[in-house]
């Protein structure tokens, strides 16, 4: 039997023995270069990068939405593997749900973010705030998916069950993506219409330099959000468990009130 | 928005995406630290362990 | 694990046959919407024309998940849930049964439900051959994602409002490939309603996979 | 003969409320076992949990030598659990639900007859929806769907709750029966008078846990071996 042969045991146990200092050290590090890397690229991506010649100013949104998108999946994809191992009876432990449930919901922020920004780049380019492009509308899909994943995570219940609960949801959610990304861009490519290619005005020099650090700067934040989000339901768990132990000492007691109760 | 656009070539949206996306991490990540700290004070010290069975209250 | 899937379809089925309560409230239920929609669309016959498929595979979609609430609202009444729980049914046969007599019902409501539409709306039904194969493989997939979907609501007190919410989301595709292949097979847009049809027995096996292997956790827990 | 049931410090939980908090119990095989205590005091948990449908959260619990903590389904087949609701369908006859329920758990159908007739389901009654019956048939089919399963552990959760004079003597008659074919019983309730006559002997349930009942040398005929 693993470690975490129960819940309750395991999650007070767990809860404990994670934190150690260097954990919360490297993601405050990250944090930190992460926040670096975001000053750095909003001032490159406004300020210093000339504008291009094709779109104008515009392309200075190329520093956030694409990272945005890619951070969106990472987190998506990090779930998912949390959530797969989790299910996977050898490697069942609910630290990997609270990573799987931590990553989803930072996935939902950058999945809005990407939204709010792709839209703000489709008005002024095609005078539409709304594009039926498949990343686009992928995107749109997964965040209400994955509204729904953090809809069913709330719900009150067992550690255990809450958990495999909610890892099934996520590999079925996840699995959803290439299928609908597929089928999305399939029925575009019959009436063709607007699509984001990022790569199609030529990236040189400064530009180039500054989406690597957007990708770079956000995918630091990302993870430490991860671990923030990580650390804050360990400690809901512990919380729980902390109730559980009064909970426990009441109930014995209504053994000891109906003894009296009898003998009175 | 719409005329903000075209005079000013766009700048306009793209100000508003960054606004629209450091704002919303900023917020996030402040929730995530005020929440862990309000549960931090409220948890007595890491140390102590919830053991299940409890010792024996002399039932 | 068959032997299980009949067991339980037919009991199903045979509910249902006793209460008819498809027939007599979900299979209304979905005409109205159909004539909700055309109120909506107005009445040019044109544009009802080509929107025939996306409206009929919306109200399908509808009317699968009442369906969905209707299968699980057996299990809940007088803890019938736990019966089937106790009796040692295998639980990949119990996700096949479930999802078979939810399918054969939808098959029946779409069959009638393109007869009225096609009424409706104006719309001559050509390339029933497509129709019909785009209907099973949709509906397949429906059912799958549906029973699954509902029995993992089925423990919690918000099932009304969380089904519908984990539902859609995960179906869409299936709306997108069923619509396209009608389409088609309508002659309303350009071929390839072949290629929609693999989209849909794609997504179809996946579920009913996934359905079948995951159905003993789920049903635990509910 | 290795024990039917063996619960040692086992926990139960339903989200952080510990429906049993530390039970230990162990009932022999072929032994009637009847479980008092005030409501709430877990009986009811405690049943279903040894029909394996309760997560055991910590402890040790082993029953008809299944493991609960490995497994509570393999169990289940074995087990009958009849409680205060019958697991019937509505809409289908009486006849339909106990046909079904037999097929579901692999049992004979031949044993479907004599079960009714034991338990006074006959005639025009067999083909009216059960959601036409009275509580009192409804917990007859529940008796008769067990009869017919005869199953190796009886879990009964008030058996006589509901009943009127005659069933609730063909319930006694049907845990002596089981006792002789070698099952065993544990059987809740809170007609302290029937069940002692029946039980071997008597365990007191209170928050979640078997108290030793400190009076029960004063309560007579408790513990006739």
């Amino acid at each position: 039997m693993s470690v975490a042969s129960h819940p309750v045991e395991a999650v007070a146990l767990t809860g404990r023995a994670l934190a150690p200092a260097r954990g919360a050290r490297i993601a405050s590090a990250c944090g930190l270069v992460g926040l670096v890397g975001v000053v750095l690229t909003v001032w490159l991506g406004l300020w210093v990068t000339p504008p291009d010649a094709y779109m104008g100013n515009l392309v200075r949104l190329l520093y956030i939405h694409p990272s945005m998108a890619w951070d969106a999946f990472l987190a998506y994809g990090v779930s998912f593997l949390a959530s797969a191992a989790y299910l996977w009876p050898r490697t069942r432990d609910l630290r990997l749900d609270r990573v799987a449930g931590a990553s989803a919901e930072a996935g939902v922020v950058f999945t809005g973010i990407t939204l709010v920004t792709g839209s703000l780049w489709g008005r002024p380019t095609w005078g539409v705030w709304w594009t039926w492009d498949p990343l686009l509308t992928t995107t749109a899909l997964l965040f209400v998916l994955y509204l729904g994943y953090l809809a069913l995570r709330r719900l009150p219940g067992e550690p255990e069950v809450r958990a495999r609960r909610s890892a099934i949801a996520a590999l079925v959610a996840f699995i959803d993506v290439p299928i609908v990304y597929f089928s999305v861009s399939w029925w575009r490519s019959l009436h063709q219409g607007p699509t984001i290619q990022p790569g199609r005005s030529e990236v040189h020099g400064s530009m180039a330099w500054t989406l690597l650090l957007s990708f770079v700067a956000f995918s630091l934040v990302y993870v430490w959000m991860l671990a923030e989000r990580y650390r804050l339901a360990g400690l809901q768990a512990r919380d729980e468990v902390e109730g559980l132990a009064d909970a426990l000492a009441e109930r014995r007691a209504e053994a000891g009130m109906s003894r009296a109760g009898e003998a009175s | 928005m719409g005329a903000l656009a075209v005079a000013t070539g766009g700048i306009g949206y793209v100000q508003g995406g960054y606004v629209v996306a450091l704002l919303t991490l900023a917020l996030y990540a402040l929730s995530l630290v005020a929440r862990r700290r309000r549960l931090s004070r409220r948890l007595p010290s890491a140390g102590r362990t919830a053991p299940l069975s409890g010792p024996r209250d002399g039932a | 694990m068959w032997r299980d899937a009949l067991l339980v379809a037919g009991k199903d089925l045979r509910v249902e046959w006793r209460s008819r309560v498809g027939l007599n409230q979900v299979v209304p239920f979905a005409l109205a919407v159909l004539l909700l929609f055309g109120l909506a669309l107005g009445p040019d016959a044109a544009r009802l024309r080509a929107a025939t498929s996306g409206l009929f595979w919306v109200t399908v979609l509808l009317a699968a998940l009442l369906g969905v609430q209707r299968s699980f609202a057996l299990e809940s009444a007088d803890r019938a849930g736990d019966g089937l729980r106790l009796s040692g049914l295998d639980a990949g046969g119990i996700f096949v049964g479930k999802a078979a007599a939810l399918g054969f019902q939808l098959l029946v409501l779409e069959a009638v439900l393109a007869l009225v539409a096609a009424l409706l709306y104006g719309t001559p039904l050509e390339g029933v051959g497509v129709l019909a194969a785009s209907c099973v493989l949709a509906t397949a997939g429906l059912a799958a994602v549906g029973t699954f979907y509902g029995a993992l609501a089925a423990g919690t007190r918000v099932r009304e409002t969380l089904l519908p919410l984990l539902f859609f989301p995960v179906v869409a595709p299936v709306l997108l490939a069923a619509t396209k292949a009608w389409s088609a097979a309508l002659g309303r847009s350009g071929g390839g309603g072949v290629g929609w049809l693999a989209l849909l027995a794609v997504f179809a096996a996946a579920y009913v996979a996934i359905g079948t292997v995951a159905f003993g956790p789920l049903l635990e827990d509910s | 003969m290795p024990p039917a049931v063996v619960f040692i410090e086992a926990v139960v939980l339903a989200g952080r409320f510990p429906l049993l908090s530390g039970l230990s119990l162990e009932v022999a095989t072929g032994e009637v076992v009847h479980l008092r205590g005030a409501n709430g005091a877990g009986k009811t948990s405690l049943l279903r949990a040894c029909a394996g449908l309760l997560p055991i959260a910590s402890g040790r619990a082993e029953v008809l030598g299944h493991d609960l903590l490995v497994d509570r389904v393999s169990l289940r087949r074995a087990v009958g659990l009849l409680g205060h609701a019958g697991f019937h369908y509505e809409e289908l006859s009486v006849r339909d639900n106990l046909r079904f329920a037999l097929r579901a758990s692999r049992a004979p159908l031949e044993r479907a007859g004599p079960a009714l007739e034991r338990l006074g389901l006959t005639g025009r009654l067999l083909d009216t929806p059960v959601g036409a019956c009275s509580a009192g048939q409804r917990r007859r089919l529940a008796l008769a769907v067990l009869v017919a399963r005869a199953p190796r552990l009886w879990l009964l959760d008030e058996p006589h709750a509901g009943l009127d004079a005659e069933a609730r003597a063909t319930v006694d008659a049907l845990v002596a029966e089981a006792r002789v074919g070698g099952a065993t019983v544990l059987l809740a309730s809170h007609e302290l008078e029937r069940a002692a006559a029946i039980a071997d002997r008597s365990v007191e349930i209170a928050g979640g846990r078997v108290v030793p009942a400190a009076t029960d040398s004063a309560e007579v005929g408790c513990d006739v071996a």
